[in-house]
């Protein structure tokens, strides 16, 4: 027998559950621990690229089942193209972020026993494959909930820190609460394919030949998405998802938000393209509204932050609402049956799903690499890095730069595609649609427009100026296989912006496999070089073009102007004849955000309070200022408090029924036994 | 005998055990509840015996000596030792709002009497207008230990409960199964010596009887 | 192979590298006058950048490479957008290059090292540049994109060439969605360029100034190449507008005189914009900087005016 | 014969270290009498597997696909907390919890209750299946209140009264099932074995049934420790030793719900109607809600998981209610794989509150640090128990969920919520347990590894591969529960 991908993929996941199991063994000797577990995690994630991308090249599905789960429904897995480039997705980023591990995770030698870590490391990214292989529910959701709780144990890693602790609890209930909306939905889907007589409904095979009543399937859909979004962080549900990327290790920070996030996507995709197959278009509303919320609120909300961290995660809630406008936008068209445009949107949506992984896991990398060196996450403490970490500085920018959506990197292609999407929406036969879709577009303009902000802010505040920071740490630079793997990630974003026509038309398989139409003829009509959706007229862009064109002007002015040879003068900064000017004077991360907080803060629950010293001669004067800001999430206080406050106020009330005296508890039993005889009666 | 005297004989007993749950009910003196639970034993103990003539099941014979030996005089001797032991002969309990506990125990009989019509309609045995009787019996058993607040009377008026079952049993089948019936004879035996233990256990703990003390385990805020 | 197309390419960033400058002499020029004052002359800012060019660079300590490569970057971006935009001709090879929504992206991420820049050196100046701008920016490249939109759905394309053949052929003439579009453009022109009310690009008083806090530490050939640049802008948006709004001139065929009588016209449109705006700037004073929310959400209420105007009255 | 063996074993083990007393070698004896047991227990299973249901001593014991594998459960938990218990209750020993007399007692009864709960499972007589729950009650009652702490008292005596009330309701209904059997199958023993009745169920008397089921079901019921009826078990089981906890939130419930569901049977056949299931479910129902807002107030450790059992039986109950094939399949998967979960969490449960000398939750900390076997059991075993896959309870809340869906999709929301609530509640108050530094008054032992890695094992085993022999069993008892 000739091994296929999927022989492939699966020897990646049994490699990775071998790994958490062996690992334990050498808990005496860490050092080789993280060699050897990180190691192989890297061979294992290359492996499942290697699956991945075949498969999707070949662009047909395999399946295998294993004899093993309940007798009557062993575990199904498949490997068809949507798979596979979540495959590739997610073994791209393990790959690199497990050799950045290996430099990573030498940070915590002496502090602490990484055995933990390096085991649920393999058991997440184990989960994380196996979510994208498994063909039935059962195994799906074990796959899902075995992500879901590796990742918990990541989380708590550092379990000495309450924060730590307190988010891993909270992203534990909203992921099991997600996953069991999840399960009812496949109960659905199941219980409508074949009826509960037998187990077979139970496939997603037997789900894709059966047709669903509108009712039901709308109920599926519903569960599901609420499920996937509570995993995706999608507004309103977001909240654990801030909370939890920034205190675990950075390594599973850039696994979680870059990865791991994105098997929600696949679920909704999944779900709906694959298995439910016909939709009415205001699924597609829904996907996209809650989209285009995530996205300008995760935009707002990161920039808001002073945790460079949970910049990141909250940028991360941003991300998955651009992906979910293009999916949203390709179930729209889907179900006006306009193939070529839901093509067109549903790439747009996978593109950034391939590429917001790239620049995310890079920039939480970089995050990593400077909480590695500074022992810092708060951003009003840093400054000036990029002197120390010039490495590390130039990585994190080329990240910034390309989830700014700036050409030519990789994130402007995806923003730029479904720019695109949206301008195709006037062919949709309905007025409304035609009048409200182009808003989302001004939404998804200004997204852009407030990451670009949100970045400039990361980047300019962590590593430009001086350092802002009581105490000043030695700082060093990673060290290599932290820097190979970030290097690695910044390349990849990169490739995947000046050769976009090359991946898309890799990626053609996927949209092939679930509309049935790809992009190949008419994004990849010109070459190589050119990007042509939908038609050269409506619009092209050639990221090789831009990026050289760029880079030959900035050279050819940058040798002109150094043919006469001048000098550079070095001198202190101009202090405008202050004199005292001193590093706590320069903007940081609160003050650079003040405009757009004035602006936006309604959108907030802000808490500015300014405080004068009593202890002074005159108002004008005061020797001490105080100053306090908490910008809160509203969701918290909407959607989660009450929750919280409703349950507890349950359980007091339930509490009573235990109240002590055994004659209450007497008369509970006569008088169930007089209600369910009056009622048998 | 003939079948409608055995009835009636049956019926007057049975009204009896009635009677003694009633008095169960309302009686605030140690003493006096032990000596109506023996009474009931005893009605029951006879009207079993008549059954059994009645019906010529013989094994009936040995659940009346069961429910003679056991009822009438193990069962009230261990409560009375108990009692002298523990020095509480003289605790008088309170029994809070009297006429309502009998309405309510009324209320019980009726509704009893209800319930067993569609068992009294099949039925063809000459016992079959008891059933109520014994449903009753047990039901106004439970209202006891709700009511009540002292171990001694939760017990026994368990042990009425007891005996309105062994009562249901013979007067809806003319007894259960012999192993059935020296089986449950004997988990009342064995229970007795558990809460014999348990008396002591709580009179040494809690220096009392007061089963109202025990409201410890709780849900409290 | 047809030399045409790259000869038209080259031409374009010389008239973009020359004109630049003088646009902006001439609208200096004519402020002067509009204002009583005598002017320098319309050659003027070739004299500050030869200036500027021929002085050593002052660096502070703290400068990092970024706050080098940022001139050349932003210089970099402005040529490459002047090779896209159909300033003479819509025949151009850099044409597919970039359509409008890349060209929006070329500007950003001029701006985006502009502000990191501003942050680099590490004064109070800077990051409130920096801040400003890209407050600023964030609300004004949605309105930007929305008028833009607008037009792109009436010609069912987004790359400039198309767009401005297909107004020039007549297909669309004085459409309400146009005017409400243009209207947007022009208020977000004044804001992209930093011109008043949005900003002032001739002070340097630290309360009102948002480019200028940026660039205040740049000097010498980087500080020129800034500033080249920058007139480049002013230059490429009233491009970008003519391409988008009124491309009548450009030339869209192989031909000589057609190339002379664009370069005619661009002058024309030009010296009009010119005027219109130094109307605007002598007429309005600089708004204050919250104040600008509700300059800029009307550009994008406009925008958004046009865009429904399209679905409802087109 | 394998049957008799296995009943008798427990039996003259009780007998044997009744006279053994506390001498040191008890708790071997103890472990001895249940490893022979297990192995009794494997060799019936083996015997069925072979060659199917059979009958013994007379029809008087049966085993059939039903409860083969809820006593061969029963044997191995008992043997597992056999060896748990002879750590435990030495320390509890030394620490003066118990005394001499006790430590006899407890090792009598612990074997006493065994047999109590095989008789219950093996027993073809409904009669005899009554007595034995009444013994099995009996003989606990005394172990709860074997640490004579007033509050052990009061927990022990509100066991005896409720159950003791409630079991003999099931009297109740026993006799009025008989009057009704008696009129088909005639006078006699016969009359009251299920094997008889099982056979003729559509011919017995509906009313009568329907009758006696709401009799059974409250007695039965409060055993099972189902809402309203379940006042009893949070007490009991926190302040009994650990072992008995774990014996009884692992089997006892088991058993009850066993009886249970034997008489929703004879009473489905001979009314052909879904009541019996509805009062379950809703039964079911409360007890999951119930249950689940009460664990979010918890302070005392035992006292937590003894009402997540409440939950689980509750889930077992609303799925045997529900009936079908996919329901009943989940609903006793849900049985074996609750038991040993719940088993191997009281083990642990155990180890912890000896560890910090209380069972307040709030002064336990830093397990895993402290102990990695505890506080990693202890997690898992919570993961396991909350419904986390890959462990086997998943799998069965998976199917009971879905085929509620198809049910009683109305109903759906209600389990999500408890499901929801119970699982946050329990991570709220065991993350912190595990999680953390060790505190002072922490002080490291010795723990019994075997019986935790032992039950994790198995439930991780069944949430990923499911022996074919169980799945066979189990849908013999689906068709046998229909």
């Amino acid at each position: 027998m000739n091994p296929g991908p999927i022989e492939f993929a699966s020897l990646s996941v049994i490699a990775l559950l071998v790994a958490a199991l062996l690992t334990p063994l050498f808990s005496r000797r860490q050092r080789l621990l993280i060699a050897c577990c990180f190691g192989l995690t890297a061979a294992a994630s290359l492996l499942a690229v290697v699956a991945g991308a075949w498969t999707v090249s070949r662009g047909n599905a395999e399946k295998i089942v294993m004899l093993i789960g309940l007798p009557d429904l062993p575990f199904h897995l498949r490997l068809d193209p949507l798979a596979g480039f979540f495959l590739v997705v997610i073994g791209l980023l393990s790959l690199f972020v497990s050799v950045y591990s290996i430099g990573y995770v030498k940070g915590f030698l002496g502090k602490r026993s990484v055995t933990s870590l390096a085991v649920f490391y393999c058991l997440f990214l184990a989960g994380m494959y196996m979510v994208v292989l498994s063909d039935d529910a059962l195994i799906f959701l074990i796959s899902w909930e075995v992500m879901a709780a590796a990742s918990y144990f990541l989380v708590i890693f550092e379990d000495e820190r309450i924060e730590n602790r307190r988010a891993a609890f909270l992203y534990m209930v909203v992921a099991h609460v997600g996953a069991i909306a999840i399960l009812l939905s496949f109960g659905v889907l199941a219980g409508l394919a074949s009826g509960f007589g037998s187990f077979d409904g139970y496939t997603f095979d037997a789900m894709r030949s059966a047709s669903f009543p509108i009712g039901g399937a709308t109920a599926a859909f519903l569960l599901a998405f609420f499920g996937f979004a509570a995993k995706a962080g999608v507004i309103p549900l977001h909240v654990w998802l801030p909370e939890a990327h920034p205190v675990a290790p950075s390594n599973v920070s850039a696994l979680m938000s870059g990865v791991m996030l994105k098997t929600a996507i696949y679920g909704v995709i999944r779900i709906t393209f694959d298995l439910i197959r016909v939709f009415p278009w205001w699924w597609g509303a829904i996907v996209l509204v809650f989209g285009l919320l995530s996205a300008v609120m995760g935009v707002l909300y990161a920039l808001m932050q002073n945790d460079l961290k949970r910049l990141l995660a909250y940028s991360s809630v941003e991300n998955i609402g651009i992906i979910f406008i293009g999916v949203g936008l390709a179930m729209i068209f889907t179900s006006f049956k306009l193939p070529l445009l839901a093509a067109l949107a549903l790439t747009t949506g996978i593109y950034h799903v391939l590429n917001h992984a790239m620049f995310k896991g890079l920039l939480f990398m970089g995050a990593g690499a400077v909480l590695h060196a500074t022992h810092e996450r708060n951003m009003e403490e840093m400054g000036g890095l990029i002197h120390q970490m010039p490495w590390t500085a130039a990585l994190f920018l080329i990240g910034c730069v390309s989830i700014s959506a700036m050409p030519p990197f990789n994130g402007f292609v995806s923003e730029w595609l479904t720019f695109q999407a949206f301008l195709l929406s006037p062919s949709l036969p309905s007025p409304l649609l035609k009048l409200l879709i182009p808003m989302g577009a001004a939404l998804l303009a200004l997204t852009g427009a407030l990451a670009a902000a949100c970045f400039v802010k990361a980047f300019g505040v962590t590593f430009l100026g001086h350092w802002r920071g009581h105490h000043r740490p030695k700082v060093q630079e990673a060290d290599w296989p932290m820097r190979v793997g970030m290097i690695m990630a910044a390349t990849a974003c990169l490739l995947l912006g000046i050769l976009p026509t090359l991946a898309i038309g890799w990626m053609d398989a996927v949209p092939q496999q679930l509309i049935g139409t790809s992009l190949g003829t008419s994004a990849g009509a010109f070459g190589w070089m050119w990007l042509t959706p939908v038609a050269y007229e409506r619009a092209s862009y050639s990221g090789p073009i831009v990026f050289f064109g760029i880079l030959a002007i900035v050279i050819a002015a940058y040798l002109l102007l150094h043919v006469r040879p001048g000098t550079i003068r070095r001198v202190p900064i101009w202090d405008c004849g202050f004199e005292k000017i001193d590093r706590r004077m320069q903007y940081n991360a609160t003050s650079f955000a003040m405009p757009i907080r004035r602006i936006f803060g309604f959108l907030f629950n802000v808490k500015e309070r300014v405080r004068i010293s009593r202890r002074t001669a005159h108002r004008a004067f005061p020797a001490r200022l105080y100053y306090s800001l908490h910008v809160r999430d509203r969701v918290w206080g909407w959607l989660y408090k009450p929750v919280i406050r409703a349950s507890f106020w349950g359980a007091r009330k339930v509490g009573r029924l235990q109240q002590g005296r055994i004659q209450a508890y007497l008369i509970y039993s006569f008088v169930t036994i007089i209600v369910l005889l009056v009622f048998l009666r | 005998m003939n079948l409608a005297v055995a009835a009636q004989i049956i019926s007057f007993l049975a009204a009896l055990v009635l009677l003694c749950a009633f008095g169960m009910l309302v009686q605030r003196r140690m003493y006096g509840l032990i000596h109506l639970f023996a009474w009931q034993g005893l009605f029951l103990s006879i009207s079993t015996a008549v059954v059994g003539f009645v019906a010529g099941k013989h094994h009936l014979y040995i659940s009346s000596l069961l429910t003679l030996s056991l009822k009438v005089f193990l069962l009230p001797y261990i409560l009375h030792v108990l009692i002298q032991r523990l020095k509480i002969q003289k605790e008088v309990e309170t029994v809070v709002n009297v006429p309502m506990t009998m309405l309510i125990g009324i209320a019980l009989v009726i509704f009893s009497y209800h319930l067993t019509a569609p068992v009294r309609e099949i039925s063809t045995l000459v016992t079959r207008s008891v059933l109520a009787i014994a449903l009753a019996t047990v039901m106004i058993g439970l209202l006891m230990m709700i009511t009540r607040r002292h171990a001694v009377t939760q017990i026994i008026g368990f042990l009425a409960m007891e005996n309105g079952l062994f009562f249901a049993a013979t007067s809806a089948t003319y007894g259960m199964p012999l192993v059935v019936e020296l089986g449950v004879a004997l988990d009342v035996l064995i229970a007795a010596f558990i809460f014999g233990i348990f008396f002591f256990h709580i009179h040494t703990t809690f220096d009392s009887l007061d089963v109202e003390q025990m409201a410890r385990l709780k849900e409290g805020d | 192979m047809n030399l045409y197309p790259f000869a038209m390419e080259i031409l374009q960033v010389l008239i973009l590298l020359v004109v630049g400058p003088v646009f902006v002499g001439w609208v200096r020029v004519l402020k002067c006058w509009a204002q009583g004052r005598s002017s320098a002359g319309l050659f003027q800012p070739y004299r500050d950048l030869r200036k500027l060019f021929s002085k050593d660079v002052v660096l502070a300590e703290n400068a990092s490479w970024i706050f080098r490569f940022t001139p050349y970057l932003v210089f970099g971006t402005a040529v490459l957008a002047g090779g896209i935009i159909p300033i003479l001709s819509t025949d151009l090879p850099l044409g597919a290059t970039a359509d409008v929504i890349v060209l929006v992206a070329l500007f950003a991420i001029a701006r985006f090292f502009t502000a990191l820049a501003g942050l680099d050196i590490g004064t109070a100046f800077g990051g409130m540049g920096s801040s400003r701008e890209m407050t600023i920016a964030s609300l004004a490249e949605p309105a930007m994109l929305m008028a833009i939109f607008t037009m792109s759905l009436a010609s069912r394309s987004t790359s400039l060439s198309h767009m401005a053949q297909l107004v020039m052929s007549g297909q669309s003439v004085m459409r309400p969605s146009v005017l409400f579009a243009l209207l947007a453009f022009i208020l977000i022109t004044l804001a992209e360029t930093g011109r008043i009310p949005v900003d002032n690009p001739a002070t340097h008083l630290e309360l009102t100034m948002i480019h200028e806090a940026m660039i205040l530490e740049y000097s010498g050939r980087h500080l020129a190449l800034i500033e080249w640049a920058s007139m480049m802008k002013l230059f490429l948006f009233t491009s970008l507008g003519i391409a988008v709004f009124a491309p009548w001139g450009i030339a869209s065929s192989a031909d000589l005189i057609a190339v002379g009588a664009a370069f005619f016209f661009m002058l024309l449109k030009l010296g009009v914009v010119g005027a219109g705006l130094v109307l605007i700037e002598t007429g309005l004073a600089k708004m204050r900087l919250f104040r600008l929310t509700e300059f800029l959400g009307s550009a994008f209420l406009l925008a958004t005016l046009g865009m429904l105007s399209y679905f409802i009255l087109e | 014969m394998m049957l008799l063996i296995l009943l008798g074993v427990p039996l003259f083990a009780s007998v044997v270290l009744a006279f053994v007393g506390d001498r040191r070698y008890a708790p071997e004896i103890n472990i001895l009498g249940s490893v022979l047991n297990f192995a009794a227990g494997l060799g019936l299973a083996f015997q069925v597997y072979l060659q199917g249901p059979s009958l013994a001593g007379g029809k008087f014991f049966f085993v059939d696909a039903f409860n083969v594998y809820l006593a061969v459960l029963t044997s191995f938990v008992s043997m597992t907390t056999a060896v748990f218990s002879r750590r435990y209750m030495r320390r509890e020993r030394e620490h003066g919890r118990v005394g001499h007399l006790g430590m006899r007692f407890y090792h009598a009864m612990f074997q006493v209750f065994i047999f109590a709960m095989l008789l219950c499972l093996l027993t073809n007589n409904v009669g005899v299946l009554w007595i034995a729950m009444e013994l099995a009650t009996l003989s606990t009652v005394l172990l709860v209140s074997l640490y004579r702490t007033p509050t052990a008292i009061e927990a022990a005596w509100k066991y005896f009264i409720l159950c003791g009330v409630g079991i003999a309701q099931a009297l109740f209904g026993t006799v009025l099932l008989y009057f009704a059997a008696e009129k088909v199958l005639g006078e006699g023993g016969d009359a009251l074995l299920w094997t008889n009745l099982s056979l003729v169920s559509d011919k017995l008397e509906p009313t009568v049934l329907s009758l006696a089921f709401v009799f059974l079901m409250v007695g039965y019921g409060t055993k099972v420790g189902l809402v309203p009826l379940h006042n009893w078990l949070p007490d009991a089981h926190s302040e009994g030793p650990t072992p008995i906890s774990a014996v009884l939130s692992g089997l006892l419930l088991n058993v009850a719900l066993y009886a249970l569901v034997r008489c929703k049977v004879l009473v489905d056949g001979s009314t052909g109607t879904h009541h019996a299931g509805d009062i379950m479910m809703g039964f079911g129902l409360l007890s999951i809600l119930v249950a689940a807002f009460s664990l979010l107030r918890q302070k005392d450790i035992k006292r937590m998981f003894s009402y997540s059992s409440i939950e689980h039986m509750g889930i077992a109950t609303f799925a045997f209610g529900l009936g079908g094939p996919i329901a009943t399949f989940g609903g006793l998967l849900h049985m074996l794989v609750h038991s040993l979960a719940k088993s191997s969490i009281f083990f642990t449960v155990g180890h912890a509150s000896q560890m910090h000398r209380t069972q307040e939750m709030d002064r336990i900390r830093g397990l895993i640090k402290g102990n990695p076997l505890v506080g990693w059991g202890l997690m898992f075993g919570v993961m396991a128990i909350a419904g986390m896959p890959p462990f086997g309870v998943f799998t069965s809340e998976f199917l009971i969920l879905t085929a509620t869906i198809k049910d009683a999709p109305l109903l759906t929301p209600f389990l999500l919520l408890g499901l929801g609530v119970a699982f946050a509640a329990l991570y709220r108050k065991v993350q912190p347990m595990v999680a953390g530094e060790v505190p002072s008054y922490q002080k490291p032992m010795t723990v019994a590894n075997l019986p935790v890695l032992l039950h994790m094992a198995l439930v991780l085993l069944i949430g990923v591969y499911m022996p074919h022999f169980l799945n066979q069993w189990f849908h013999t008892a689906v068709e046998l529960l229909k």
